[in-house]
């Protein structure tokens, strides 16, 4: 049909994989390692499979703990290093997620209950991400950066933090797990839209070949378009702001 | 008061008389030496175990009054007087019921 | 509002408390695993140590214990249950051996002074130097000031006689001992009263009276443990006492006796127990000299009197003085270790021996018993030299009339080298004792020692002698050593015998005392004196008992037979009159008090000082000895000076103040515990602190040292040091 | 047969207060400096009438202590991890240093103030009974060094126990020393003393704890719900749709027209 046009470069996708990756084995290690009444998600069954899995009981806490202590900070460090290698494109990634237009909240509204009860308006065209991947990469931004920061407290807790540190350590808890369960929230949502539906197949795709239908791109991101069409025909050059978005198919 | 002081001194040197009744005269520490290098060589090996706990004062007494009828009287002609003094003095005044007795163990 | 919340907390805690009672033991029945969270965990696994035995050196209760060691470290040190002594337990003290081991501040190679004294400038040397200029230095000495210019002192230790062995082969008559700072009053009295230093057997007792004795802080084995254990089987336990102190809060019974009032006491009781006959006459017939004598001198002692005098009801000095000769003879005045209190201690403590006698108490259970022969031989003996040159005896001869001349006094013969009177000491070799920190008047011992010519220490840390020492040798603690066999006495249960294997190598250059006097007396000419090992010595110790080498390497301590109580009956006492002295024959013929003659406390000369300044101990430090230790500074970090409540009010100093006490023997500041535990008219401090050395870092800049404030005073009959005979001013610290 | 129950029985009138106890467990245990896994406590001494009219003090008395390993252990309830549980095998509270984060919470939880942050481990420390010592068939550090025997330990559900036979001896003299705020069940026993009183404190969870379990908690399972329950509502309605991609790209064609 029509041509590909270029959406993901290569360390964006590694980037979104690799995050994929860590909240994976964070969320698993991390799902087992509380264990407590009040606070088990799922009751204390979870938290002793996963102990079990890793050798079991205390020991097999004590693994749990290891592995989300090394993934926790392979996972900053890759963070780090996405941002340190590709600023240009973390800072338009930023400035796309935090720009809301106005007719997003309406997108979102109306999306919401279309796919839910089936009612609501038309859509409002959306840029290079709807108002949901939005929604859920600024919920993953901050939340992400407190989840990295309560982490890292928790991290040097038993290692470097003074005894008088129990109060900052408590509330470190409490924010990482607030943090981890409102993204997690998202995450089921963002899951669902992404591999589940079928609409969002190409943008599925794109995530392994950083290329989308321009149909798709259309349909979904008209306004992105729009800006991308308006740019080649104002310099025909290089796009200086969108990743790759010059390099059209 | 002041016949309390009268009395300290009284008594200081009632204490510096009555030293020499508690005591025997001669030199203890020598009477030591020579008690080991004199009686010790056969009081203990060959002859009755004998240390100045072995008796008491009044005994002690007995015995160096009328050395000349001890068994061994035929050595203690070798010892000088003064020497038997300290002898005397060591045994004396470190017996089973002196001040200061020599200790066991 | 918060006060009021404690309050009601209390009040509700109490009622579920009691709520409790009855369904406690109910409640042990139910099983743990009814518990929610419970799961279980993997068993820990048993550590990978090594056991062995050796005996505790951190006082002078020689405890048996066994050490755990760890790839050669020791890692704790627990009680050694076979040792019945001390009831198979280790104090806190035992426990932070671990500690004494490793202390980072231990001396770690011979130092020899640099600068000038006190100042702190050493240098390293080797042990070849170190010892070649202790041996010339003595030499010297010797040569100079014939041998008896050399001053020779030794704490408690299991090596200690090797150093009275040295002097000896030395030439030296010149020993001290730290017992003359402490205990020997009253042995002189129990001596000479009942020809021997018995021991209490409280296991056995029904009724004790410690007067001044401080037994349940003041740890003596087995007596403190079996204190309480005698209390909780009804037996009574009297404390008489300025301070109320740990064992006067157990006690059966606590009384703030007046300081100083002890004997009158004492008269007090003997009075009740003449006068109502309570006495068995039989027995005070046949094995006391004396009772008339005494009757007569105790006839208006009565208990009225008394209580005009110690502030303690005549009442309960009668009660007590009928239960106490109820009890008998499984009753005791107990004869207390510490006796140097005040210049007539030794009356004091005959007084004390007098009670015991009327309670016909002696070699019966629950008295006094006579040390039993533990069959120790005597090792190694040797031909001491004879110098014709030295003079008649030792440097404090004489200075009082009944001084032990084996110990000697401290207080006595540092006066004697400061006049250089009746002649000149110019050298002092001192092991393991500390009277830098431990003889009052520290100012003395300080002009003391400016009068040597040479002075070495030998120890394990830089004590506050060490530090005004020329030379300065390091010793293993008694954990790295290997140490002779020493007896040890158990009231009824009589003597056992322990010795020390190295449960580690010594740490750092040090090297036990045994092996620098080896090594002086090789340089010094007389290598016969020290002509064996110390394996060599334990064998001849033994020799009467062949297999307790092997019962000593398996237990950690060897019971050899043991008489039973009563053995003595029948014995003549080891008296001039050989009986129990009740009336002194040997006082008398020396023109002392041949009964104890009571006189009121001296008052203070000085208005101004107007508090009687006491001296005591925590359970948890042994005087200066482990004040520094990196574990017990945990529980005494610091010395206060305890101060009655009222006192403080009017003196305008409230809790945790810093005071300026004076006598006039020195100063100190130190914080103020104002507390109800004392007598309005007494002070008290712990001994230990206030240091001056730069290698006690918990103890230097830290509190007031009392030996800075005690007078050297002394007691009349033997010399002992009397240190509470010290009155103090106290102020708060920039009060006018 | 039941488990163990292992507990501590003392008999506080033996105790001197000579703190043998706490350097024995600081010994074995390496606990830091400043912080201590037991205790002796000294009731205020009562103040009698002496001669005179004069203020004695009267007979003192001392309170050994330590963890009293609860059979409901708030510190337990309040532990983030499961770092604190009830060991099943022998009823002691026990702490698993791998697991604990320092997070503080067990140690307002726990009403006698037995816990701490040792600040050189940095984690939750308490009485553990000495676990390797039991191994090696030893008593506590605390219990083998007391110079009094005032400390006496054992399984209580072994009647040939010492404790299980102190306690017998002495039965209906029992008490123990239970927090008004909270009966956390303790297994420390005490034979007829219990003097002082009233030293407990109210077991109190850091209010980023409370706040955790009662508000972050629930709202995170009402997001997390909320959310799961809206992707099920979306699958509900793609699977009802029909298999056919027709549906959801259908609809969004319709809005193609738009443009």
């Amino acid at each position: 049909m029509s041509s590909d046009i270029r959406r993901h470069d290569k360390s964006d996708i590694l980037m979104h994989w690799f995050n994929a990756g860590c909240w994976l084995v964070l969320l698993v290690s991390g799902l087992g390692l509380i264990k407590n009444e009040r606070l088990n998600p799922l009751g204390a069954w979870l938290p002793d499979a996963l102990r079990s899995l890793f050798g079991g009981g205390s020991a097999g806490g004590a693994a749990l703990l290891v592995l989300h202590e090394a993934a926790g900070v392979v996972w900053v460090l890759g963070l780090a290093w996405y941002l340190a290698v590709n600023a240009r494109g973390a800072r338009f990634f930023l400035r796309e997620v935090f720009s809301v237009r106005p007719g997003d909240f309406a997108w979102l509204a109306r999306k919401m209950g279309r796919m839910t009860l089936g009612v609501g308006g038309e859509l409002p065209p959306q840029g290079y991400y709807n108002m949901g991947q939005k929604a859920f990469a600024q919920a993953s931004v901050l939340g992400g950066a407190a989840i990295a920061l309560t982490g890292l407290v928790l991290l040097l807790s038993a290692k470097v933090l003074p005894a008088s540190a129990t109060g900052l350590v408590g509330w470190a808890v409490t924010l990482h797990y607030l943090a981890v369960g409102l993204v997690f929230a998202g995450l089921l949502v963002h899951i669902y839209m992404a591999a589940v539906s079928p609409e969002e197949r190409p943008g599925l795709r794109s995530m392994f070949t950083g290329h989308v239908p321009e149909d798709y791109a259309r349909h979904h991101h008209g306004l992105w378009l729009d800006a991308l069409e308006k740019d080649a025909l104002e310099n025909s050059a290089q796009d200086k702001d969108g990743p790759g978005a010059g390099e059209n198919g | 008061m002041k016949r309390r002081s009268i009395g300290i001194v009284a008594a200081l040197i009632l204490v510096l008389a009555a030293v020499s009744l508690a005591l025997a005269e001669g030199n203890a520490r020598k009477g030591k030496y020579l008690y080991r290098s004199k009686c010790r060589t056969c009081h203990g090996s060959s002859a009755s175990d004998l240390s100045p706990n072995s008796k008491v004062q009044a005994d002690w007494k007995k015995t160096f009054a009328k050395w000349e009828g001890v068994k061994c009287a035929k050595e203690w002609k070798d010892i000088s007087p003064e020497d038997r003094t300290d002898i005397y003095t060591y045994l004396h005044d470190y017996a089973k019921d002196s001040p200061t007795p020599a200790k066991c163990n | 509002m918060s006060q009021k919340e404690a309050t009601r907390i209390s009040r509700r805690a109490f009622l579920s408390l009691a709520g409790a009672t009855a369904g406690a033991v109910a409640a042990a029945a139910v099983s743990a695993a009814t518990a929610p969270e419970a799961r279980a965990a993997a068993p820990a696994a048993a550590p990978a140590w090594e056991s062995r035995y050796s005996v505790c050196d951190m006082c002078f209760n020689r405890c048996g214990l066994i050490a755990r060691v760890e790839n050669g470290v020791i890692v704790k040190l627990d009680p050694n249950p076979r040792f019945t002594k001390s009831r198979g337990m280790l104090c806190a003290r035992g426990n932070a051996g671990v500690a004494q081991v490793y202390d980072p501040e231990r001396l770690k190679t011979p130092l020899l002074r640099v600068g000038e004294r006190g100042e702190g400038r050493w240098k390293a040397i080797s042990w070849d130097e170190a010892l070649d200029l202790a041996a010339s230095k003595m030499k010297d000495i010797g040569a100079k000031h014939t041998r008896c210019g050399m001053l020779f002192s030794a704490g408690a230790d299991m090596q200690s006689g090797f150093v009275s062995r040295f002097a000896e082969a030395f030439g030296s008559f010149n020993v001290t001992s730290h017992e003359s700072l402490c205990l020997l009053s009253g042995n002189r009295a129990f001596v000479d009263t009942f020809g021997d230093v018995p021991l209490p057997d409280v296991k056995n007792s029904k009724y004790v009276i410690l007067a001044g004795a401080n037994r349940l802080e003041a740890l003596v084995t087995p007596d403190s443990m079996d204190l309480v254990s005698i209390m909780q089987k009804g037996a009574k336990v009297v404390v008489l006492d300025p301070r109320y102190t740990k064992s006067a809060a157990l006690a059966s019974e606590w009384h703030p006796i007046r300081p100083g009032t002890d004997m009158a006491f004492m008269l007090a009781l003997a009075h009740v127990i003449i006068q109502e006959k309570l006495y068995d006459a039989k027995y005070m017939a046949e094995r006391t000299s004396g009772l008339d004598r005494l009757a007569a001198h105790v006839a208006d002692k009565t208990p009225a009197w008394a209580e005009g005098e110690t502030g303690i009801p005549a009442a309960d000095i009668q009660r007590m003085a009928r239960e106490l000769a109820a009890a008998a003879p499984a009753a005791m005045v107990y004869p207390g270790r510490r006796s140097s209190d005040y210049e007539n201690s030794t009356q004091i403590r005959r007084s004390f021996a007098i009670v015991n006698a009327l309670l016909a108490n002696y070699d019966r259970p629950g008295g006094l018993v006579p040390a039993r022969p533990a069959g120790l031989k005597k090792a190694a003996p040797f031909e001491p030299p004879w110098y014709d040159d030295n003079p008649p005896g030792r440097v404090d001869a004489k200075s009082v009339p009944l001084l032990f001349d084996d110990e000697g006094s401290f207080v006595l013969t540092r006066e004697a080298v400061l006049k250089g009177a009746p002649y000149p000491v110019k050298g002092w070799f001192v092991y393991k004792t500390n009277p830098m920190a431990t003889a009052p008047e520290r100012r003395k011992t300080r002009e003391m020692i400016d009068k040597l010519d040479f002075m070495v220490v030998v120890d394990i840390a830089m004590s506050d002698t060490a530090w005004m020492a020329d030379l300065v040798l390091p010793a293993p603690s008694g954990l790295e050593r290997q140490d002779p066999v020493q007896a040890l006495q158990a009231g009824a249960e009589g003597a056992c015998l322990v010795w020390r294997d190295p449960v580690i190598a010594p740490l750092h250059q040090s090297r036990p005392v045994f092996d620098i006097l080896k090594a002086l007396a090789g340089r010094l000419g007389f290598p016969e004196a020290f002509d064996f090992d110390i394996a060599g010595y334990r064998r001849q110790q033994l020799a009467a008992f062949p297999e307790a080498e092997a019962i000593l390497k398996r237990d950690g301590v060897f019971y050899p037979p043991n008489a039973p109580l009563g053995g003595t009956d029948g014995q003549p006492f080891k008296t001039p009159s050989q009986k129990i002295e009740l009336y002194c024959s040997r006082y008398a013929d020396l023109g002392l008090d041949p009964l104890p003659v009571y006189a009121p406390p001296k008052p203070s000369p000085d208005a101004a000082r107007n508090f009687r300044l006491v001296a005591g101990r925590s359970a948890c430090v042994t005087q200066g000895s482990s004040t520094n230790n990196g574990l017990l500074s945990e529980f005494e970090p610091e010395n206060t000076l305890w101060l009655n409540e009222e006192a403080a009010g009017e003196l305008g100093i409230r809790q945790g103040d810093v005071v300026q006490v004076q006598s006039p023997a020195g100063r100190g500041e130190l914080r103020a515990l104002v507390t109800p535990k004392i007598r309005k008219d007494t002070v008290y401090m712990l001994s230990g602190f206030g240091t001056l050395s730069g290698g006690l870092s918990h103890t230097t800049g830290v509190g007031a040292s009392i030996v800075e404030l005690l007078e050297s005073r002394f007691d009349a009959i033997c010399g002992n040091s009397a240190i509470h005979e010290t009155y103090v001013s106290v102020k708060k610290k920039g009060a006018a | 047969m039941s488990a163990q129950k292992l507990a501590m029985v003392i008999d506080s009138a033996r105790c001197i207060d000579c703190k043998g106890c706490l350097a024995a467990c600081k010994q074995a245990n390496h606990v830091s400096r400043g912080t201590w896994r037991n205790w002796v406590k000294e009731a205020a001494p009562p103040v009698e009438n002496g001669p005179g009219g004069s203020r004695k003090l009267g007979r003192g008395h001392f309170q050994p202590g330590a963890c009293m390993h609860c059979d409901e252990p708030t510190c337990v309830a309040a532990c983030p991890t499961g770092a604190t549980y009830k060991n099943a095998a022998d009823g002691t509270v026990v702490i698993d240093p791998r697991l604990c984060i320092g997070c503080g919470n067990c140690i307002a939880a726990c009403p006698y103030g037995a816990r701490f942050r040792d600040p050189e481990k940095r984690i939750a420390d308490k009485c553990d009974y000495c676990p390797e010592r039991r191994a090696a068939g030893l008593s506590p550090a605390c219990v083998d060094t007391c110079p009094t025997r005032a400390r006496v330990f054992g399984d209580i559900n072994d009647p040939d126990s010492d404790a299980a036979k102190l306690l017998a001896a002495n039965q209906g003299k029992v008490v123990r020393i239970i927090a008004r705020q909270k009966d956390t069940r303790p297994n420390m026993y005490y034979i007829a003393s219990t003097a002082p009183q009233g030293w407990t404190v109210q077991p109190a969870d850091p209010l980023s704890f409370d706040f955790l379990a009662g508000v972050v908690a629930p709202a995170v399972r009402w997001a997390v719900g909320l959310s799961g329950l809206g992707v099920l509502v979306m699958l509900g309605r793609q699977l009802m749709a029909g298999a056919g991609p027709a549906a959801g790209p259908g609809q969004e064609k319709k809005e193609d027209g738009h443009e």
